[in-house]
């Protein structure tokens, strides 16, 4: 091949940093990176991606952790010719230690390409590019080192959190211990496929759903509270004699109308009942404003990307919940969806494509969740009701 | 055989020691400056946040570096947030100035917080994957350079986030994001018949399609299938399930431009992204045509919205009609849904705009 | 034989003196009292509307004493509203309060304007129909007893629209409609395999259920269709088409509650009625389950909304949680939607009152 | 059979007018309507309905405007065996000279049960019961006085539009005219059933749509402007100043945010581009706000009730189309529609379901209408674009 690459390094210039620079920086070491970028160069060129479908490639005893890819072009670049990925479960909340990021490095500087994703959009660790060969060894050396695959095909995939209560003061469980226990609970799920189609776990301490979990996640787990919010008054007056315009900015975007500003007693008030817990009052007033103290989650049901009936939102299924260790009650609720979407499911068919063709009243029955008001925008507009 | 089933890492061994003690019990935050956060305890103590962007893609001897930043200001912890980014924390005030130096020198950006344009969430693209109609890192590069100005300030009316996916299975929350670029095929697969006698299984290919486009070849000695093309809309569910139809096609592919998709609850429940471009082409390696029209669409939104107004919430107060008015995209019928709950995007009132 | 295809009489042969004159003049109008209204044309020119409630069903010799009072007041013209009012028209002010009186004396209330309860749009019933699960005349005459005072006063926060279908045909705008009583089926038809052969086409039955449930008998020597119980949602289309599968049954008929829909393009879209009660059983000549609750609903809105909000607005507002605990309405699985577009209405945020 | 109606004399009591009175009134003069009575309490004691299928009866040339009926037990209410309606299509607005309506009494008193009702819900005049031997000689003397058939069956149903002009300040084009001469235009289409299903059309004068046509005509015209509407602030400071709380009641109300209280000049302000025309600040303020003067209306399709695929609202398919006499441009609509209808639509499959079924792109091509932004309330959401 030839060590030119004219278009990508178009993309080199700019201010934003560029993936090429790291492409090439990997290249100066690994000959499958540098194959990597000719490939790239090439795709740019051609205005087509030069790779072609994984075959089944693995560790033993997993299904999962693993995608295969094999370029189109092997005579051209050999050393990419096999160029798998790695899904590495990682750390709930993405934290590290230098110490378990440079033993990542290191073996996969032995092992791979020298390429990764920090991260892969559900979370993983990415390892860009290995050898069919060297998977088994490559993942040896990362257990040594304590870390594992992540899932991948028709499994439970990487769970994962938001920040939460390691640095975030709205959390209203414990979003990192409960990813790392279901994850430590979960590894058979994650590692052996089993199911119709993936299945994925996310979970935000708030509202603000800072994992995107809603739209990404099977089951999704939001943190809210049941009781009323908590206003410092003071320090709302602090807000408003600095200029803060809580009327415009605050009170008329409430989106239930459940709160009132007394320009006279300087009192921002609130209709505990009307609140939805949208987190708006507080996101904008962290200073005054935040969640009430019985706090738990809301747990819905069935977010996913398009394939194949289109996209979903999660649903509510659940409107409140305690979210404490062990977790027995989610567990269980986990465990009888699956036995339910496992026995139900088509193949390639995610949860929410099921509930949407047995109908959610059926749904629930088979769970045991009694239906509730909250789980619907609004009732029924049609007249063809099963009796 | 090494050991299996192990699991990750346990987490708390990957906290800062200010973490660890401060775990829970957080009071407040405030955002001192683009990109670097003030955390304060219960307890009194303080933790500084710088946030960085990343390229996501990334050398190990790149992630070498970062660790020494980390071991020299932050204790020898990092993270990653879910947009990519890199944060360092310290709770020395005095680390911040010097974080940020060397952040520099690393040509990594500080930013992303607040009322900016974060990271672009993305997928793999012609770098890894198959499946791909267009590549993401290339495009997240042109499209960053291009906004790089509102990662590192706090200036738009409220959060913007970006999501690229590749193709149209959308890695990445790309279907509820304020803006997002996905790949799209415009032609139907082309079946290798041989290829689908060795690979594949016909019932699976047939049961894949969304529309019902696959049959089985008409000619009986032909173990293979037959695309009805009138039918088909490029969604490559086939060939997920079948390597032998691919679809991609120098000429056919390109990208879609869907806005006002939202993940949060705050104010408005979330939203699903919607068409506002349904195809321009593959113009690697700078997608000018893409870049162009998501500053477009940034910038009316910027001079346009009010104060904390996500995009969804914007186009929904004032109408996708007038959106597309004061944007200039033309409204053509690719817009107008006609998948399975269609008819409930169809407007049922005299309310609009001219 | 005689003439054919010449239409309705010319609507200007039936238009009284003063609305010729002013027609497409007018310029304002109001409310003196409930049931009169006092249009003003541009030319200065008046007319008085004196508008009284109708049972709809109505005798030619009441019809003939409507005639007369028309005759001695209105010029000898009258109209028909929308919702079966009658409506008597005057130019002169004077002859208001004697056209009260005289109506009065007819037994007929004055009302149904402004922020009233009208008339109930309504349907045939036992009265006439072989479809009906309910009566009609009969719940609209137990309805309009108990909310006599809200047709003759305008002392609603707003419009509330009441509408009687004694079917799932839904005759009339029930669909729409701030409060809406539907006659219900809940036994699938008996099929009475004779008559099926003699009179209805296999395949049509078939055809015709939304949900699949009917197929061809089992046994090839019955010309008949079969019922999958556990399919059928009791619609009666299949009884549209044959009528040897009836679904009538004095145990499994009786009525549905929906609420909040509208049609008007007034501040809000216009919207469906949703499902409130699933079934109440039919208990003639009265109905009193079902004037109770459609009287505690009007009640709770009454007391609850805002000036000039709508039932579906009010509920849109507060939430429909908040109107099953307002209302004490239990909610049961029938609310859940299960139909084409049921996806729809499931709650896709994290927002919701407790 | 007995005279006893203990039943139905308790929907005597009560200050709503009574049906049943109307029914024992027609009884002292009719037999049919005696046996009605009867029939009718049965009903109420037996809580089901005691009538039959229809079978096909009718007038000479007509294939509508007539519903057969007949009594399940013809031998004891031998008088309402036969119990036929019959629809007249009612004077545009429903207006009157009682002339005519006597005309209609005395024809019904000789052929009929001596029963109507003013109105049935598509606007008809209904004549409630007859014989077959009757239908013949009372359509050929109502036609002697002016009245006609209205539509029932597959076809085109009697037309009705909102009293409009003839009464309200606010419409925006003869409805009644409209009504009248669509009506003229199209008695073919109404008396012969020919097309997959029925077909309706209703016509209001302005958003406020007292017909209800949105939704419950295939082919919905409802009255709007393009300019400004009009406001006359010496008006408005007249009911400012009798206390009418404008901000609350109509600034806040306004639906697109158009509408502006300066507290100081004491004008309302209106931003016309972001007005919705939705009536509500002219419904509430008929002495001081007006509809624009450049008039029209916009056209939306696809209104029904649940039967088969579920209810539907129209939807808007022309946002602006002027309606003015001979109408030309709405009629070669409506034909460009039914031809459509009539070629690809099922058996007993609304506008709207096929519209539905072939997807509103292809019905807009078909019929020749560009696609606009107004026709949706967003653009897709999923990325299954047929190019
Ligand atoms: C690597 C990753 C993209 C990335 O660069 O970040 C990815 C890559 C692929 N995804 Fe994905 N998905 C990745 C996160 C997602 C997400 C986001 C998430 O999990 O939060 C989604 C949307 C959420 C969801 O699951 O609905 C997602 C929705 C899909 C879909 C559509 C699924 C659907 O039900 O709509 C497919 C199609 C399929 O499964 O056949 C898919 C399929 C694929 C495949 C396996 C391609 C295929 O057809 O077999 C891709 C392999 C690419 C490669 O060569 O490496 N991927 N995929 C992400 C996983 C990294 C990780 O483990 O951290
Ligand atoms: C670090 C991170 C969580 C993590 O575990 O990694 C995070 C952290 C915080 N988020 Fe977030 N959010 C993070 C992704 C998200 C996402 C997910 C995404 O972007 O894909 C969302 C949903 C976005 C959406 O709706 O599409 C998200 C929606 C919010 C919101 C709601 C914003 C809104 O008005 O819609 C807030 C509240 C606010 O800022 O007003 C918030 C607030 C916060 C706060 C202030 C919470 C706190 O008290 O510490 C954190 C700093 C915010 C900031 O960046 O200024 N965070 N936040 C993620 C940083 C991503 C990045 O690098 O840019
Ligand atoms: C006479 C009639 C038209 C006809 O051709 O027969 C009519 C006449 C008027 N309507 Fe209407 N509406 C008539 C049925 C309707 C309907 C249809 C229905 O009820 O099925 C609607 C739609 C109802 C719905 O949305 O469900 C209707 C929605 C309105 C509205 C909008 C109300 C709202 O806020 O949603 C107005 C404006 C207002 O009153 O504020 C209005 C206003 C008016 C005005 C004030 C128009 C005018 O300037 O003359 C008329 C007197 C109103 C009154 O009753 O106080 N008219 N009006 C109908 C009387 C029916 C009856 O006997 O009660
Ligand atoms: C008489 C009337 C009810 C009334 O008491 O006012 C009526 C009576 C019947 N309707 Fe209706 N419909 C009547 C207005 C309506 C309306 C209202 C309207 O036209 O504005 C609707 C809702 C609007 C619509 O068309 O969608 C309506 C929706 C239906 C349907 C469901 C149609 C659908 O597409 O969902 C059916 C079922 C069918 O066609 O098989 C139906 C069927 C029937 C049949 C013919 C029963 C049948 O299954 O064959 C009823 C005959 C009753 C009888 O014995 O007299 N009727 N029907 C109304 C006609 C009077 C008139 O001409 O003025
Ligand atoms: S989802 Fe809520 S708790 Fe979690 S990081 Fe975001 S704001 Fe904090
Ligand atoms: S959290 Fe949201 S709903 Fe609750 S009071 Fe604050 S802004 Fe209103
Ligand atoms: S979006 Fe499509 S092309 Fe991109 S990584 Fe995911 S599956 Fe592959
Ligand atoms: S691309 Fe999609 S629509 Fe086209 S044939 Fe394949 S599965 Fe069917
Ligand atoms: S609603 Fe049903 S029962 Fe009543 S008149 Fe219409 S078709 Fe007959
Ligand atoms: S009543 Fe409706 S659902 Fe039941 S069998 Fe008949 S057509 Fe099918
Ligand atoms: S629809 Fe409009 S124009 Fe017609 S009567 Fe009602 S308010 Fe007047
Ligand atoms: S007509 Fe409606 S949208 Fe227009 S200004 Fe008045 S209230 Fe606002």
């Amino acid at each position: 091949m030839s060590d030119e690459t004219p278009l990508l390094d178009e993309l080199e210039k700019g201010p934003w940093p560029s993936y090429v620079t790291q492409i090439k920086r990997a290249a100066k070491k690994k000959k499958a990176a540098k194959d990597l970028l000719g490939i790239q160069e090439l795709s740019y060129k051609d205005r087509i991606t030069h790779w072609k479908h994984g075959g089944i490639v693995g560790v033993t005893g997993y299904g999962s952790g693993v995608i295969g890819r094999y370029c189109d072009q092997p005579e051209k670049f050999p050393d990419a010719a096999q160029f798998h990925t790695m899904r590495i479960n990682h750390p709930a909340g993405w934290f590290y230690n230098t110490k378990s990021l440079r033993e990542i490095c290191d073996t996969w500087e032995q092992y791979g390409s020298g390429l990764t994703n920090f991260h892969g959009s559900t979370g993983d660790i990415i390892l860009l590019g290995t050898t069919t060969d060297n998977l088994q060894p490559c993942f040896d050396a990362l257990t040594e080192k304590g870390f594992d695959l992540g899932g991948s095909g028709s499994a439970l995939r990487t769970i994962s959190g938001c920040v939460g209560q390691a640095r975030c003061e709205w959390a209203n469980f414990d979003t990192l211990n409960l990813v790392y226990d279901l994850t430590m609970e979960f590894q058979d799920e994650i590692h052996r496929p089993r199911w119709p189609y993936k299945f994925k776990i996310k979970a935000s301490g708030c509202p603000n759903d800072c994992v995107a979990a809603i739209a990404r996640a099977d089951f999704t787990i939001i943190g809210t509270w049941r009781d009323s919010l908590r206003i410092d008054q003071a320090a709302i007056r602090n807000y408003v004699d600095n200029g803060f315009e809580i009327k415009t900015l605050i009170v008329d975007k409430c989106p239930s109308g459940a709160l009132e500003w007394d320009d006279k007693s300087k009192e921002l008030k609130l209709n505990a009942e009307d609140c939805v817990r949208c987190m708006h009052c507080i996101n904008k007033m962290p200073k005054a404003i935040r969640p009430g103290v019985d706090t738990g989650a809301t747990i819905l049901v069935g977010g996913k990307a398009p394939i194949i009936k289109g996209a979903y939102l999660s649903w509510v299924l659940v409107p409140f919940i305690k979210v404490e260790p062990p977790y027995e009650e989610i567990k269980g609720l986990l465990r009888k969806i699956w036995d339910f979407w496992d026995e139900n499911g088509r193949t390639r068919e995610r949860l929410a494509e099921l509930i949407e063709r047995v109908g959610l009243k059926n749904f629930l029955k088979e769970i045991g969740v009694p239906p509730m008001p909250q789980m619907v925008y609004k009732p029924r507009a049609n007249p063809y009701v099963y009796f | 055989m090494g050991r299996t089933d192990i699991g990750p890492p346990d987490y708390k061994d990957m906290l800062p020691p200010v973490i660890k003690k401060n775990y829970g019990k957080w009071k407040f935050h405030e955002t001192i400056r683009p990109g670097v956060l003030r955390h304060v305890s219960e307890s009194g103590d303080e933790l500084y946040t710088v946030r960085a962007g990343s390229p996501r893609l990334l050398s190990i001897d790149f992630v070498r570096d970062i660790c020494d930043v980390a071991d020299k200001y932050c204790d020898g912890y990092l993270r990653f947030t879910s947009r990519y980014n890199i944060e360092f924390m310290t709770d020395k005030k005095a680390n911040v100035d010097a974080l940020i130096e060397e952040l520099k020198r690393l040509g990594l950006p500080v930013g992303g917080t607040g009322n900016a344009i974060s990271n672009i969430v993305h997928t793999q693209g012609w770098i890894h994957c198959h499946s791909a109609a267009t590549d993401a890192s290339g495009l997240v590069k042109a499209i960053m350079d291009e906004l790089y100005d509102y990662f590192t300030s706090m200036k738009l009316p409220a959060y913007v986030r970006i999501a690229v996916a590749c193709c149209i299975n959308m890695c990445g929350a790309v279907h509820c994001s304020d803006l997002a670029i996905v790949g799209v095929h415009r032609k139907p697969p082309k079946v290798d018949h041989e290829k689908v006698l060795a690979q594949c299984e016909i019932p699976t290919i047939i049961q894949s399609c969304p529309t019902g486009a696959i049959r089985r070849h008409p000619d009986p000695n032909v173990k293979s299938v037959v695309v009805r093309e009138d039918l088909c809309m490029y969604c490559a569910n086939c060939f997920t399930v079948c390597p032998a139809m691919p679809l991609a096609d120098p000429e056919g592919d390109g990208v879609a431009i869907y806005a006002g998709g939202k993940v949060s609850n705050a104010r408005k429940p979330p939203m699903f992204s919607r068409m506002v471009v349904p195809y321009l082409p593959n113009n690697p390696p700078r997608w000018p045509e893409v870049v162009d029209i998501i500053k477009k669409i940034v910038e009316v939104y910027a001079s346009n919205a009010k104060k904390y107004e996500r995009m969804g919430e914007w186009i929904e107060r004032i109408g996708w009609e007038k959106f597309f008015k004061l944007t200039g995209i033309p409204f053509t019928e690719q817009h107008i849904d006609d998948f399975t709950h269609a008819v409930e995007t169809y407007r049922t009132t005299t309310q609009f705009k001219w």
